[in-house]
């Protein structure tokens, strides 16, 4: 079951990364990386690292989301500026 | 022996060896004028022309360097001379040779040519020094057959020592390095050419009626030094080469025959054959007599040669 | 005894508080920043000292209260402490530098550089590898961020290029460290061993280690480097080109004994690929600072390599190389960025400003110097050790690459060199004097590795005080450099004659004592004409004394590093003196380019000699060494390149005629003989320890050619003085021939040469120096008639003149004597053919000198021209009196130099009173003498007895085609004087060698500009590059 | 298309690199004898049930510090990188609604991540999970525009004292005990109970306040400083 | 055999991740590349201290004390990826704040605009 739940699990997350990678929409590409981040998580949760699981949910797919999004909107802003 | 008889002896060669000279130029302008279909002047006028040179009363002089330029001519065909030992076996004619051998004698030829040069170049004629660059130029390319032969003769009798040398060509003609090295004396003598500056290398002096070579600015008594030089230095070559390559002479007549021999042989050349560019004749030496000089050591060195 | 974690602690303390000390004001946080900064450095060399030189154990440190390997201990030896304490060291230099910077900044950078140098220290000590991680990223992200600290586009793009690069590298280093605990169970490096890793145990070690080397910028995976290097700020590249290397190439050797010796050769290899082609693109470069990132990636490559090829060799011997070798480029590179940073110019073509700031100019050449391992510089004592090893261990492939890139080093940091002393700088912007903050680390640092290496040299090799005093002589003469030019050169003068007499006593061996006479009696003589200087001239006596001193300590040096130190020294002064040259610059580079590559055959031809068993000086004990025959080829190539051999000499005529005109005398008549004195050292070596293979009969060869190439040169030059440096080559030529012989008379002549040369070529280049004094120009064809104005001068060239071309009865005829004498017994006849081909020729240049100068019509603007000032005049006629006194006696000179003959070889000649005889002949100079005055006499007095009265006539008054001259230019007979022989000459005549020696340096430029390429300047292009690298180099290390 | 190729390159070369690893893996059954040490000292020495969280806060303690500082740095940097304008300031019109909930919520937020880093050495998360935690909290409060000044020397306070309470305490370990950042300063307490296991809580705490102000300090950068 | 899949999953995450950092040529792009790279690096590490069947070390019900070391998966790893996440937060961090500021300068994401300096 577990191996199961892990190749498919392992599917999806190759599959968001090249979704990612070749979005158009880089808000979609960021979106996606944070899913990458948030399915790891639960990868480390059936390793049994709850810690690292934790902490991947919160920093990986949830603060660095975040930075990038405030990047990005830097980044449109300055844009749309000229 | 001592040393004022020396110097006696040497001032008599000297001034045979002067007046021998003299004669052989005199006889070479009637040849030239005879092949040219002229008269010529007679025999004796070099002779007449020192004296006429000599009398002037008024010498034109460009400074020191210029009143020297003769003096170290003559003086380096009087060196060349003196060291020569002339007549084998002859206390006469040994001249000063005890005091050097071969290679001083090959040197002071530079000596005089230098002098000239130099006197010469302070005339302030732009002839002169053109004279002096196509002259030197010249002299380095046929030294190079000449040193050739010369090294190949001291390979040949394993001296540089000039009575040697003639001992060792003593007994019987075929002992001449004529005949024991014959392409060291082929590149020798087409050096010979080179060295008396007579057609086809005469674009050194470029004779018209006068040379309007280095000694341009030459006159009177300069002039005059210049001539015996002429004489004396002729006959110091030709009795090198004598030396080297003909056998030498124990006496006198011997001598005479034998320069005379080497000197019409590069008169008739120098009749026969029109004047080089100064680059074809630096060229020329450089090709068949140099070749013909290495030919002459390699077989003398490495295959023994036949002496 | 404080614990070095406190400089962790207290570094994060107060980086951690820095911010709210800012709130009290700036001067309290940049107190409290330079404090933790000076303090890391006291602490370390307090354990430095401890470690070093009282030899306390290596200190533990370990954390949370387990030791090692459950928790991370850190380690201070020896090692760590040097490493850290220059680190630290060039961390605070760095901070004084960015003083203005970080006063005026935000407090962030302080905070950044603080715990910058926190991740130093921690990476250095730190045993474990995760914890390695961990400060390589504190590292990395600081210096990243301190990248912005000049914020435009270009670093900011850098920076980011940057970022990518160290990012990928450290996830990679992150996989190896994982990988290593999987396999190994353990992060600590003292509780791995090699032979837990095999099999696929090995791709752990291989990530681990090939990250951190692409750390240290390999080629071509460092193009990210370069532009950090270009556009960051100087003070901030400093600290990432030594402290971040430093830190991480400590790193990289903490793991070198786990890796096995395929990756190790691998790494060793590419560590040397890196240096060649980081120079070799060098050459191209135009940038101050990226030529500078391309030097310290070279530097970090040579490094690297020598960590891996010194593998098993001596430990102290290991640590002078790595040692040397780390400090130099720590000193120098730091020092070199901070003056590009004083400078501002970019293009280093506009360096020329630096010269209005000397005290700059004199640092950056110290740190040019020490860069290119000159001595007494530290670099120099690790290269010759290094080249000692590979010789050893028989690494020709890597010495080889080694020394041809050390060369084009040497190329791009020498042509900088000169650039800033020659390039003309009148257009630009004058350099803003830079605040004490800038200059202060500069000029710490320049002093530190002057008095670092001298350290290093005396506590290694316990250093004789003789062989320093090149270097002493030119701190002295700076001292008193504000003397009057004259005043400085009787005191040079009597240096040189108290040198002389100091070294007289020691020179035990005839042959010393002969060259003794030539070094420095010579120079002494020549010193003369320096003092006819008019202006100050700083630093002019400083570098003639470091030369002239070098010359003598060649004589009693009595090891193989003695004999190349004082050869070194003698390159680098006698290049700073024809640098002085007004258009010296390419000159000066060409002759330094061709000296150190002629000075690295020597070391290496050293380094295959066996140990010396004597202590006798070189040049006497040499005799009892078997010298390989490979020592004999690349020695003789190394001597034969200072002395200007065909093929190799076209440094020879421009570094003679740009040369000050009172230098060149010293080049010609002196410098060369070191040369000759080497290839002597080379002869008695050969005499008692014959190789299989006759080296001499072909250096004999090439001397013959280089006589005759050189006259020929001689004869077609325009410029007096470079017509002299071709017959200079020419005689040398001569006397290489004549000593190839190796026979007694072979070594007569070829002394007899060398002392007659030396006399006469210093008159005849003190003469010319005396008239480029008055006429200023060298142009020969601008002169003439001279002889009038200058007649004490025109009779030395014409004396000297006579000596060289040999005519009888002067000097020179005894050595055309000896040496075709001895050419002929020898039986080398061709070659003796070819000597008199050129002694031909060389009445052609011989003429054109004097003619053309003296001779001929006198040019109207030299009608009222003076003689040439005493001080030129005095040291020919020294000259000359010598030559005339050896021209009477020949016995004088013969009878020593057969002595010294005799030493080596049973005499071939015999001394009969005054006449010499040979086997094949004899000569008498004394009687040659008698009979030429008077053959000269007699012509002489009849003339004067015959001719009528002396008319001396105007200039013009000359028989002239009915026309009279107008002007000497036309009337003159000088320009391309023998157009008709070069003519004639055809395709011979061609500067072939010159054509050679342009293309070798057109295609190392090309080679050069086309590697570079690969250098695109796109981020993503640099990362590719690194991704290739890790894998060429896997393929590599498995391949194996 | 040369740059293709060579990128095909890099990638197979990468599989390369790689492949050896993944055949070669075999998934482990026992631990190794360092870690083996951890879990028992942990356990018995330490007396911390969160092993995970022992080798953090003490055995692996100084790679903690640096990690620390790592973003300290990272904050620093961003910092001077950025130049913060107040322009820059990411607007959202938040609603009334999301004012006074998000009030509420922040405060929840931050309760919840003070328990996640006290309780680090019980369960899993700790200092790094707890600080995100908080700092999420001041990201809502950045988002919604909250009145509630953010005073940014209050936040460098905070991380600043933190951090050297941080480095206080190491030093006193070794003043106290044998070595930087023992525990044990602290007494061990009894296994299982908040207030054991020495010092560790109390670094946690320190380390999840320094993370969660650290972290709110990027975000306040990246989003547009005050 | 779960760690072996999560092996290969890792690895392919850092692949992908590597492979977008070659060839994206936006800037975020890349980052994003290097953010997913990141990811993988931590799933690898993860796995390589997985335990057959063991569980998370951390003492609780489902853990007796006495026979922790038996039952429990390597928390170094585990350790090691916390401390790596944050670090790599970090990077990222700061990598986003180039951009922003190159952004700032040049108004472009293409990484290609951005070779002023080369040779």
């Amino acid at each position: 079951m577990i191996p199961i739940i892990i190749i498919g699990l392992g599917i999806i997350m190759i599959a968001a990364a090249f979704a990612a990678i070749y979005f158009k929409s880089l808000l979609a590409s960021i979106i996606t990386a944070g899913v990458i981040s948030l399915l790891a998580s639960v990868i480390y949760l059936i390793l049994g690292s709850p810690d690292v699981a934790m902490t991947e949910a919160s920093i990986g797919s949830g603060l660095t989301t975040v930075i990038f999004l405030f990047a990005l909107h830097r980044v449109r802003k300055g844009n749309s500026d000229d | 022996m001592s040393i004022w008889l020396k110097v006696l002896y040497a001032a008599i060669s000297v001034s045979v060896a002067t007046v021998y000279g003299l004669t052989l130029g005199g006889i070479v302008r009637k040849i030239y004028a005879r092949v040219h279909g002229r008269f010529g002047p007679p025999v004796w006028q070099p002779f007449l022309d020192i004296i006429q040179t000599h009398s002037r009363r008024v010498a034109v002089s460009h400074g020191n360097m210029f009143l020297l330029g003769p003096v170290f001519r003559l003086a380096g065909g009087l060196g060349t001379y003196l060291f020569i030992p002339v007549i084998f076996g002859s206390a006469l004619f040994s001249n000063f040779s005890m005091a050097g051998d071969l290679l001083l004698v090959m040197y002071f030829v530079f000596f005089g040519q230098l002098g000239m040069a130099l006197g010469a170049g302070q005339g302030g004629h732009p002839y002169s020094p053109l004279g002096i660059a196509r002259g030197l130029a010249q002299m380095s390319t046929f030294e190079v057959p000449f040193s050739l032969a010369v090294i190949s003769v001291a390979i040949q009798y394993n001296s540089l020592n000039i009575t040697s040398i003639v001992a060792a060509q003593q007994g019987s003609f075929l002992n001449w390095t004529l005949f024991t090295n014959p392409l060291a004396v082929v590149a020798a003598m087409i050096s010979l050419l080179g060295m008396n500056m007579h057609s086809p290398f005469s674009i050194v002096l470029a004779p018209q009626e006068i040379p309007i070579g280095p000694p341009i600015e030459m006159n009177s008594s300069f002039l005059g030094i210049l001539q015996t030089n002429r004489g004396l230095f002729a006959a110091a070559k030709l009795v090198l080469f004598m030396n080297l390559f003909f056998g030498g002479a124990t006496n006198l007549l011997e001598m005479v025959a034998k320069t005379f021999f080497i000197y019409m042989f590069s008169v008739f050349v120098g009749a026969a054959y029109p004047r080089f560019r100064p680059e074809q004749s630096f060229r020329f030496f450089l090709k068949w007599p140099t070749i013909a000089g290495i030919l002459s050591i390699i077989f003398i060195a490495y295959f023994g040669g036949t002496s | 005894m404080v614990s070095p974690i406190y400089i962790l602690i207290l570094s994060l303390s107060v980086g951690f508080l820095l911010s709210i000390f800012d709130r009290a004001g700036r001067k309290f946080s940049l107190t409290a920043f330079y404090s933790v900064l000076t303090f890391n450095v006291a602490l370390m060399g307090d354990w430095l000292y401890r470690l070093a030189v009282l030899h306390v154990p290596t200190f533990v440190i370990n954390t949370a209260g387990f030791n090692a390997p459950v928790s991370i201990n850190l380690e201070l030896g020896v090692a760590e402490a040097l490493v850290l304490f220059l680190a630290n060291l060039t961390g605070l230099m760095a901070a004084v530098y960015l003083f203005d910077k970080f006063r005026e900044g935000k407090v962030s950078s302080l905070i950044l550089y603080l715990l910058l140098v926190m991740g130093v220290n921690g990476l250095v000590m730190t045993q474990d590898i995760f914890n390695m991680f961990v400060f390589l990223e504190i590292l990395s992200i600081s210096t990243f961020a301190l990248t912005t600290l000049k914020k435009n586009l270009k670093t900011l793009s850098a920076g980011f290029k940057y970022m990518i690069a160290g990012g990928v590298a450290s996830t990679f280093f992150l996989l190896g460290v994982v990988f290593v605990y999987y396999f190994a169970g353990t992060l600590n490096l003292g509780f791995m061993t090699a032979d837990q890793f095999s099999g696929i145990g090995l791709i752990a070690l291989f990530l681990l280690s090939v990250s951190l080397f692409i750390e240290l910028k390999p080629f071509p995976a460092n193009g990210w480097a370069l532009d950090v290097y270009q556009s960051v700020d100087s003070g901030i590249v400093s600290v990432i080109a030594v402290v971040n290397s430093a830190a991480i190439g400590f790193a990289f050797y903490k793991i070198m004994p786990l890796l096995p010796s395929s990756f190790l050769t691998a790494f060793g290899m590419a560590g040397i690929v890196t240096f060649f082609f980081s120079n070799m693109m060098g050459l191209k470069q135009e940038n101050a600072k990226r030529l500078l990132g391309y030097s310290s990636i070279g530097q970090m490559g040579l490094l690297l390599a020598s960590l891996v090829f010194t593998i098993g060799i001596e430990p102290a011997v290991r640590y002078l190389i790595i040692g040397g070798l780390f400090l130099n480029h720590l000193l120098s590179k730091a020092g070199l960025f901070w003056i590009a940073g004083i400078v501002k110019e970019e293009k280093i073509r506009n360096w020329g400003v630096l010269r209005n700031n000397k005290p700059l100019l004199v640092l950056f050449g110290l740190f040019i110097f020490a860069l290119s391992g000159l001595p007494p510089f530290a670099g120099f004592w690790a290269k010759w050790e290094f080249v000692k090893v590979l010789v050893d261990s028989k690494m020709f492939f890597v010495l080889g690459t080694v020394l041809v890139g050390s060369l084009f080093e040497l190329i791009f940091l020498f042509r900088w060199f000169t650039m800033a002393v020659k390039e003309n700088a009148d257009e630009l912007e004058p350099m803003a004097s830079p605040g004490f903050s800038r200059i202060f680390p500069v000029s710490f640092f320049g002093i530190l590795a002057a008095v670092v290496s001298f350290g290093a040299m005396r506590c290694f090799y316990g250093s004789n005080w003789l062989q320093v005093l090149p270097v002493i002589a030119v701190l002295f003469i700076t001292l008193i450099d504000s003397l009057p030019s004259k005043v400085k050169g009787f005191i040079s003068l009597a240096a040189v004659a108290g040198y002389g007499y100091y070294l007289y006593p020691l020179l035990t061996g005839n042959i010393q004592l002969f060259f003794g006479v030539i070094f420095i009696a010579g120079s002494a003589v020549n010193l003369i004409s320096t003092l006819n200087r008019k202006n100050q001239s700083k630093g002019f006596y400083g570098f003639l004394l470091m030369m002239i001193f070098s010359f003598g300590n060649l004589l009693i040096a009595s090891t193989y590093l003695e004999f190349f130190l004082s050869w070194e020294f003698m390159t680098l002064s006698s290049f700073l003196l024809i640098l002085r040259g007004q258009n010296a610059q390419r000159a000066s580079l060409m002759y330094m380019i061709f000296s150190t590559a002629g000075a690295y055959l020597i070391m290496v031809g050293f380094s295959f000699a066996p140990a010396l068993s004597s202590t006798a000086a070189l040049i006497l004990s040499i005799q009892d060494v078997n010298l390989p025959l490979i020592s004999f080829i690349v020695l003789a190539i190394g001597f034969m390149i200072k002395s200007g051999s065909v093929g190799v000499h076209i440094w020879l005529p421009e570094a003679h005629a740009e040369a000050e005109s009172d230098v060149s005398p010293f080049i010609s008549a002196i410098l060369l003989k070191a040369g000759v004195f080497g290839l002597l050292l080379l002869g008695i070596a050969y005499v008692s320890n014959a190789p299989s293979f006759d080296v001499f009969y072909w250096v004999g060869w090439i001397g013959v050619i280089t006589a005759i190439a050189g006259a020929f040169m001689a004869s077609f030059q325009e410029d007096a003085k470079k017509l002299l440096a071709y017959s200079s080559m020419s005689q040398v030529g001569y006397i290489v021939a004549a000593l190839a012989m190796i026979t007694h008379l072979g070594w007569v002549s070829a002394l007899y040469l060398a002392f007659n040369h030396m006399m006469f070529k210093s008159a005849l280049f003190i003469a010319v120096a005396g008239i480029y004094y008055r006429t200023r120009t060298r142009k020969m064809y601008e002169m003439g008639g001279l002889i009038s104005r200058m007649p004490w001068t025109y009779m030395t060239v014409l004396m000297s003149i006579i000596a060289v071309s040999g005519v009888p009865p002067l000097s020179g005829f005894g050595a055309k004597w000896l040496i075709y004498t001895a050419f002929i017994t020898k039986g080398w006849y061709l070659q003796a053919g070819v000597l008199f081909f050129a002694s031909g020729v060389s009445f052609l240049y011989l003429y054109r000198l004097i003619h053309t100068i003296f001779l001929g019509q006198l040019k109207y603007e030299h009608q009222e021209i003076k003689e040439a000032p005493a001080w030129f005049i005095i040291p020919q006629y020294i000259f000359l009196a010598g030559i005339m006194a050896i021209s009477m006696f020949p016995n004088l000179i013969i009878k020593p130099l057969n002595a010294i003959a005799m030493h080596y070889f049973d005499s071939s000649i015999q001394i009969d009173g005054l006449t010499v005889m040979s086997e094949l002949g004899y000569w008498n100079g004394n009687l040659v003498m008698y009979v030429t005055m008077a053959v000269f006499a007699i012509p002489f007095i009849m003339l004067l007895l015959l001719k009528g009265k002396t008319q001396k006539v105007k200039q013009f008054n000359i028989v002239y085609a009915a026309e009279r001259p107008e002007s000497p230019q036309t009337t003159h007979v000088a320009h391309n004087m023998y157009a008709h022989l070069r003519k004639s000459l055809g395709s011979l005549s061609l500067p072939r060698v010159q054509e050679f020696w342009n293309s070798v340096a057109e295609w190392s430029h090309t080679l050069g500009a086309f590697f570079r390429r690969v250098y695109t300047g796109n981020g993503q292009t640099y990362l590719l590059h690194i991704i290739l690298y890790i894998v060429v180099m896997y393929a590599v290390m498995g391949g194996q | 298309m040369i740059k293709n190729v060579a990128v095909l390159i890099a990638v197979i070369g990468l599989v390369a690199i790689f492949l050896p690893i993944i055949s070669g893996f075999q998934e482990r059954d026992e631990l190794n004898e360092l870690a083996a040490q951890y879990v028992e000292g942990s356990i018995n020495e330490l007396r911390v049930p969160n092993v995970v969280t022992s080798v953090i806060v003490t055995y692996r303690g100084l790679d903690t510090l640096g990690e620390v500082t790592v973003l300290f740095l990272a904050t620093v940097g961003v910092g001077l990188i950025l130049k913060g304008k107040k322009e820059d300031r990411i607007k959202i019109s938040a609603s009334e609604l999301l004012e006074t909930t998000s009030s509420v919520l922040v405060a929840m937020i931050m309760v919840l991540g003070i328990y996640i880093f006290t309780h680090g050495h019980l369960t899993p998360g700790g200092g790094f999970q707890g600080g995100v935690v908080i700092a999420s909290g001041f990201l809502l409060l950045l988002l919604s525009n909250v009145s509630l000044k953010m005073n940014h020397s209050i936040m460098h306070f905070v991380e600043s004292l933190s951090g050297v309470a941080y480095v206080a305490i190491g030093v006193a370990g070794i003043v106290l005990t044998v070595g930087f950042l023992n525990p044990e300063v602290l007494p061990l307490g009894k296994f299982g109970n908040l207030l054991s296991a020495g010092a560790v809580p109390v670094i946690y705490s320190l380390i999840g306040i320094k993370v969660g102000s650290e972290l709110t300090s990027i975000l306040v950068t990246m989003g547009g400083e005050k | 055999m779960i760690s072996l899949y999560t092996l290969i999953l890792g690895i392919a995450l850092l692949l992908i991740g590597i492979y977008a950092m070659l060839t994206r040529k936006n800037l975020m792009k890349i980052v994003i590349g290097f953010s997913i790279a990141d990811t993988g690096t931590h799933i690898i590490i993860v796995s390589l201290g997985y335990l057959r069947g063991k569980t998370a070390p951390v003492i609780d019900a489902a853990v007796s004390v006495s026979n922790a070391v038996r039952e429990v998966v390597d928390p170094v790893p585990s350790a090691l990826v916390l401390t790596a996440i944050v670090i790599g937060l970090a990077v990222t961090a700061v990598m986003l704040s180039f951009i922003v500021e190159m952004y700032k300068k040049n108004k472009s994401l293409s990484i290609d605009d951005y070779q002023e300096l080369k040779w």
